[in-house]
């Protein structure tokens, strides 16, 4: 590789993991530049997920390394992954439905993250700023009382992405994000999406052909835990190995 | 610490320690069984597993005296029929706990674990009120008890060959249960994925009621071969629930392989220890020492790898 | 003021006079002269003003007390025993008039087997219920645990269990043996009887055992035999194979058994399961803590052959037993059997029946200043005396256990031995 | 907007509520109840700090710990060793055969008082020393657990067994600890008698100041951000940990927390009952302790006392009464609640009471207030999991369903 390393902000190299023998991910290398939104797609089983979830240090992987921001992050435990800027959003909508909105996005702001920090934490102008700020942004400005749990589905998908965009990350990972949504929120998400990516990289899950048209500046194609093809959407399409795997699935 | 005896005294404390090992390790095997069913398929903790042991013991208890007033020429026999009846009472009782209780816990399992801890309060007061709060003696017939002896030095009870044959049996016919039956792949179909098992058909609410009947058996089975080694009475039961739970936890909660695994582990390192140390030390170290691999190993000895 | 009984002795003494049921016409024909002090004459019975100059819960006709044992949770299995026994003396008493001609009234309280309940219900009894005297408690743990209320409240417990010693208090009545008097005579009869020269202790894991085990060392040593092998575990524990393992090894001549509870159970059917045949004394075992209550879960078959030494056996042959035996079974069905325990908490309403008579008054105090030298002819395991320290003295007795849950009596001390609760050189 | 900016420490219904209770246990109970009472009183408030030290780490965080009676029963035994010490003095215990050791060492042949019993010669040590052990304890363990994330079940299950071990080895060690009798005939604090009756009702007030300040601690954790973080922890802990937080720390402090609330509870308890014994530390009291918390509400930090103070009176009048009857009552209680009241007495207030309360108690015309919602109505998350018997058997009260504690975290590491 002659590429410099801090041309890249995500590089994963080697990356490899087995479950009780089983490859989910083969040897996968691939770089994410910076300000990029690249989209992973793939069949089902192809380890999309799983890439998601060594990167994010869910999983450990068994070989090979991943460097975000020249760091490395294969050894560090989740919350330190969160704190170098990488921020991740599940496939089921996660948040707390306990919690009116208002305090998911409270707790999702990168101030008092230790204990004592946390015991400390005062909820001051600026906090509320910022939250409601971001509430607007996900098309949540009046609910912000309302408790989470009774939010619409899409509602609660937004919900996750604006407790991502409140951490402030370098890289957003996204997986599914339009899974379960409608057609008209579909369209508000990508708008969301476009808006939100600027001065950030962000990398996405999804099987939306049409919406990873709308998004993605680039693309991965994942097969059996290995990268099949990669490039701009219309070269993916028509690459045959891609057709082969799509066609035969 | 040896020099003191010879040669052939020591092989044959050896070897007796070993099966005293190993009729420890059939002990705990029985009585792990019937909770890893329950808690491993079910993720139901059931803290009354104690007192459905208790059941089959006083079944047999009650079955004794039957055979002894009413067919005492076939009393050599009334053992086997005992146990029978034991699974049988311990069954229908897990059934009807299931139906009236375990079944609005689902995905609540530390509410289960309170819910049958009241269980296990009120069976107590009902085997005490029943039985009285007296341990009754559950006499049996007389080719079950004494040794066989070896050698000149090495003796084996014959009711820890029994113990032994007994659990081999039963795990047995779990694992046929399990894993060679139709109802087996069911029960393990709604483990995996319960609205798909639904969805295909399965009719879920019948299999767990039935998984927890069966589990309740076992530990009926269990109770009932206890009373060849322990106790029977209201709060016998509670001796044994700790342990029960260390073993399953130990072994992996979802692997009935590692049931057993955890079960020998336990059993051999308590009964060495048990040689060498005094009885409580021995207790206090293997608790922790299981304590500690599980702090290292949380899942257990022998859990899945599961993809997330 | 003295209680004019004398006057109604030949009255109470015959049965004749007695109108009640079979059982306690029986228990009464036991009963010799000399105890029969009351009456159910109410005209005699003194003014409730002199007999009760401290407040307690005695009124014209009856006299309150108390009887605090675990009905529910592990220890009931042994308390069970003590409360039927303690019931049934108080029928007895109150059938032949009661107690300075008032009936004795009973408020019973659970101690759920839990050491801090006792100390509760305990003070429950002395401070609200001003009970006259308490029967109860059966572990040493409940009786430590009630003890500093009693002293506090200045109340009078009567404790029934053969217990490790180490203790005497102006508020207890100890009815069982302490560890000296059940240990020694035993000891020293298998040695003398048996020839045996090593020993094999075990115990359960508290103080009782330990404390009688370290007598019993002492004692083995002081007799110039040996002690092969000590060893204890957890109470409850359910798996003695590793110790019989090493008990074969040992090849002790006795061994000498303190398991309680529910390990007892499992410890004799695994013995006999690994081969140890108790009849055939190789080795013979001797226990303490085994009495007839405990067999019943054990098992006679499991247990046949082996010696305990105590005080009472239920097989005793002497008329108060006959009567006593009968009584029993009378209130409490035909298949029950009595233990050590049982009967030394049916000697405790007698006792105190005794004691206040002889001082003419409930007062605890005076009850107290009467108790050393009150005497008990018609005791079930014969005659009694309370001694300065407030223990009995009382015989040691060795019965061998027979397969019908019975022991049979193969020895009996030739006295009474003296209470010796802080025994010199044994600590 | 500037409402939610506001301190939400103490709102006006959790004021009243706390001047309710203030004025229940401080004056309506000292002035209806004799002495003997009372001192029962304080006894059952000295569990209520265990459960409400569980209604932070289990109601709040999720955690279930099995084994609170270890906290308990060591701040106990801290305190039972200061006073046993002074109650040693050689005069009093000029009959033994080495004067001036506690009782039950002399009994065990041991000579001289152990080195680790020296420190609790002084009330200092001692009172730092009832704090300090039993949260390094819990510390220990939950570091070990939670930093390897053991958690659900196995955490319960693993705390039991802790309480089993340190059952054995305090009864083990009958010469260093007074072993299954425990340490008893404890007289005298710096020379004033715990004993008379004067004593008693001082301790009562003690206990009650101290039950009140563990009362302020847990409102300030659960109006602070750590309070909704440990609610959103219980909810959706893999949350929690990609916002940023390491949530093993979380729940080692709330544990820790509880575990020094309890062995606060312990040391009262020693100071009030005049003993501390092994029973305590075992599976069953941790068990019942448990049942405390959920009969007054696992989410209602007064709802602690008040269940407590309910299931223990029950258990005194109903085994005064009805012994044999009273384990049916006490098991009945443990299904009831986690099946009719998963929420306790709290929901049923909060249901059936405070909607009809005078406007006074409202305060604004704003009945709920946004940031109590968790005290409400904890909802489960419905849409992850449509099926199974537990809608159905909520179906009437779905407000009052409990949070999923699910096995996660012991099954599901890689």
């Amino acid at each position: 590789m002659s590429i410099k390393a801090n041309d890249f902000v995500l590089e994963v190299e080697g990356l490899t993991v087995s479950f009780d023998g089983f490859k989910a991910v083969n040897d996968l290398s691939f770089y994410v530049n910076e300000g990029e939104i690249r989209v992973i797609i793939g069949p089902n089983g192809a380890g999309k997920t799983t890439v998601l979830d060594l990167i994010c240090g869910r999983t450990q992987a068994t070989t090979g390394s991943i460097k975000f921001r020249g760091k490395e992050l294969t050894r560090m435990k989740e919350h330190e992954i969160v704190h170098t800027g990488v921020g991740r959003k599940f496939q089921n909508p996660s948040i707390y439905d306990d919690l009116t909105v208002f305090e998911n996005l409270e707790i999702s702001y990168p101030r008092g993250r230790s204990v004592f920090g946390a015991l400390a934490f005062k909820r001051d102008k600026e906090v509320i700023r910022e939250v409601e700020a971001t509430a607007e942004t996900i098309f949540l400005k009046d609910d912000l009382d309302k408790q989470a749990g009774l939010l619409s589905h899409g509602q609660k998908q937004w919900l996750e992405i604006g407790m991502l965009l409140i951490q402030k990350p370098d890289l957003l990972m996204l997986d599914e994000p339009v899974a379960g949504m409608s057609v008209a929120e579909r369209k508000k998400t990508a708008d969301l999406l476009n808006r939100i990516t600027e001065g950030r990289s962000v990398l996405v899950v999804e099987h939306d052909m049409q919406f990873v048209e709308d998004i993605a500046h680039r693309v991965t194609v994942m097969h059996q835990g290995k990268v099949l093809s990669e490039g701009s959407m219309t070269r993916v399409k028509n690459d045959p190995k891609v057709i082969e795997v799509y066609l035969g699935h | 610490m040896f020099d003191e005896y010879t040669m052939s005294e020591l092989t044959s404390i050896l070897a007796m320690q070993g099966f005293a090992g190993l009729i420890l390790f059939s002990v705990l095997v029985l009585m792990a069984l019937g909770l890893a069913i329950i808690f491993g398929q079910m993720g139901v903790i059931n803290m009354a597993h104690g007192e459905f042991m208790i059941l089959g013991a006083y079944v047999t208890y009650l079955t004794a005296k039957l055979f002894e007033t009413y067919l005492p020429s076939l009393f050599d026999g009334y053992f086997f029929v005992a146990m029978g009846l034991a699974f049988l009472a311990s069954f229908a009782l897990g059934v009807l706990v299931e139906w009236c209780m375990i079944r609005f816990l689902f995905k609540r399992p530390l509410d289960t674990l309170l819910a049958t801890w009241g269980l296990s309060l009120i069976l107590q007061q009902l085997y005490r009120t029943i039985f009285g709060a007296r341990e009754v003696g559950v006499t049996l017939p007389d080719w079950m008890m004494g040794s066989y002896p070896l050698s000149e030095t090495i003796e084996v009870p014959i009711n820890g060959i029994f113990v032994m044959v007994l659990t081999l049996f039963i795990s047995l016919c779990v694992y046929l249960l399990m894993f060679r039956s139709r109802w087996g792949k069911q029960v393990r179909a709604v483990v995996l994925n319960r609205p798909m098992a639904g969805a295909v058909g399965i009719n879920t609410e019948k299999i767990d009621r039935y998984t927890f009947g069966i589990g309740c058996g076992v530990a009926g089975v269990a109770g009932s071969a206890f009373t060849m080694i322990g106790s029977t009475g209201p709060t016998s039961g509670q001796l044994y629930i700790v342990d029960t739970f260390l073993v399953v936890v130990f072994g992996g909660a979802q692997s009935l392989l590692g049931t057993i695994a955890s079960a020998f582990t336990i059993s051999q390192s308590q009964s060495t220890l048990e040689f060498f140390l005094s009885g409580s030390m021995a207790k206090v170290i293997t608790l922790l020492l299981v304590v500690g691999i599980l702090m290292l190993r949380p899942q257990g000895l022998f859990a899945l790898k599961i993809r997330h | 003021m003295r209680n004019p009984s004398d006057l109604r002795l030949s009255n109470a003494g015959s049965p004749c006079q007695v109108s009640g049921r079979r059982l306690a016409v029986k228990a009464l024909c036991a009963l010799p002269v000399s105890l029969l002090l009351a009456s159910h004459m109410a005209w005699a019975a003194p003014a409730t003003s002199e007999v009760n100059t401290t407040g307690l819960a005695v009124t014209d006709d009856t006299v309150t007390v108390g009887i605090l044992h675990s009905v529910t949770g592990t220890m009931a299995i042994s308390e069970t025993g003590s409360v039927q026994a303690e019931k049934l003396a108080i029928d007895q008493i109150n059938a032949m008039g009661g107690v300075l001609g008032r009936k004795i009234e009973y408020i019973q309280e659970d101690g759920a087997s839990d050491w801090p309940t006792f100390a509760e219900k305990s003070k429950k009894l002395l401070v609200n219920d001003k009970t006259a005297a308490v029967f109860g408690c059966w572990t040493s743990a409940s009786r430590k645990a009630v003890l500093p209320v009693f002293e506090q409240y200045n109340g009078m417990l009567y404790y029934p269990t053969f217990y490790e010693g180490l203790e005497q208090s102006p508020n207890v009545i100890y009815t069982g043996q302490e560890a000296t008097q059940q240990i020694i005579a035993g000891i020293d009869w298998v040695v003398k009887e048996k020839g045996a020269k090593t020993f094999y202790l075990l115990g359960s894991d508290y103080i009782w055992p330990r404390t009688s085990n370290k007598i019993a060392r002492k004692h083995i040593e002081k007799l110039g035999l040996t002690v092969v092998g000590e060893e204890y575990y957890p109470l409850g524990h359910t798996q003695f194979n590793s110790v019989i393992n090493k008990i074969k090894l040992k090849k002790p001549d006795v061994i000498y058994a303190i398991v309680v509870g529910g390990s007892n159970v499992a410890f004799y059917k695994q013995l006999n399961a690994a081969g140890i045949k108790l009849t055939s004394e190789k080795p013979l075992l001797l226990t303490i803590s085994v009495t007839e209550d405990e067999i019943l879960g054990i098992g006679g078959e499991n247990i046949e052959g082996a010696y305990a030494a105590m005080k009472y056996f239920q097989s005793l042959d002497n008329p108060n037993n006959a009567a006593f035996v009968q009584a029993f079974k009378d209130k409490w069905g035909k298949d029950i059997v009595i233990g050590d325990v049982t009967q030394a908490a049916y000697l405790g309403p007698w006792l105190w029946k005794a004691a206040v008579e002889k001082a003419g008054s409930f007062d605890i105090d005076k009850v107290r200043a009467a108790s050393p030298g009150i005497e008990l002819t018609t005791a079930p395991e014969g005659y009694v005396k309370i001694h300065e320290n407030h223990h009995l003295w009382s015989k040691t007795r060795v019965g061998l256990a027979q397969k019908d849950g019975q022991y049979k009596v193969v020895f009996e001390s030739a006295d009474l031995i003296e209470p010796n609760p802080f025994p010199v050189g044994y600590q | 907007m500037q409402e939610r900016a506001k301190a939400l420490f103490m709102p006006r219904q959790d004021l009243i509520g706390f001047a309710v209770l203030a004025l229940i246990l401080i004056v309506i109970l000292p002035l209806i109840l004799d002495v003997f009472r009372l001192n029962l009183v304080g006894k059952y408030l000295t569990y209520s700090f265990v459960a409400l030290g569980l209604v932070l780490c289990w109601g709040y965080g999720g955690i279930l710990s099995l084994g609170q009676g270890l906290f308990f029963g060591l701040g106990g035994y801290c305190m039972a060793m200061f006073l046993k010490l002074e109650a040693s003095d050689p005069v009093s215990t000029k009959i033994q055969s080495t004067p001036g050791i506690p009782d039950f060492m002399d009994w065990n042949q041991i000579t001289a008082i152990p080195w680790w019993w020296q420190p609790f010669n002084s009330l200092t040590l001692s009172l730092i020393a009832v704090v300090l052990v039993p949260t390094l304890f819990a510390f220990i363990i939950s570091v070990a657990m939670f930093k390897r994330r053991v958690g659900g079940v196995y955490f319960a299950i693993i705390t039991q067994a802790l309480a089993a071990i340190l059952t054995i080895l305090i009864i083990g060690q009958q010469g260093y600890t007074g072993g299954v009798n425990g340490i008893t005939d404890l007289r005298t604090l710096l020379g004033w008698d715990i004993r008379s009756d004067n004593a008693k009702l001082v301790l009562y007030f003690v206990n009650c100041i101290l039950l009140f300040g563990c009362l302020l601690i847990a409102q300030f954790i659960r109006k602070n951000k750590l309070g909704r973080i440990l609610v959103a922890m219980r909810d959706r802990e893999e949350r929690v940990r990609f916002s940023g937080y390491d949530v093993a720390n979380f729940k080692i402090f709330v544990f820790c927390l509880a575990a020094a609330i309890s062995s606060v509870g312990g040391a009262m308890f020693t100071l009030q009952v005049g003993f501390m014994s092994p029973s305590f530390v075992g599976i069953v009291p941790s068990i019942e302790m448990v049942i405390f918390c959920a009969v007054g509400g696992r989410l209602s930090i007064l709802g602690a006392v008040y269940g407590s103070l309910l299931v223990n009176w029950a258990k005194t009048s109903f085994s005064e009464s009805f012994p044999e009857l009273w384990l049916f009552a006490m098991g009945a209680l443990f299904i009831g609640v986690v099946m009719a009241f998963p929420n306790g007495l709290a929901s049923l207030f909060l249901r059936y009471i405070e909607p009809y309360l005078p406007a006074w108690y409202h305060g604004k015309a704003k009945p709920v207030q946004p940031a109590e919602v968790v005290e409400k109505a904890p909802l489960t998350s419905t849409d992850t999991q449509p099926e199974t018997a537990t809608s159905k058997s909520t179906e009437k009260q779905s407000d009052e369903t409990v949070p999923v504690n699910s096995l996660e975290g012991g099954v599901y590491v890689d």
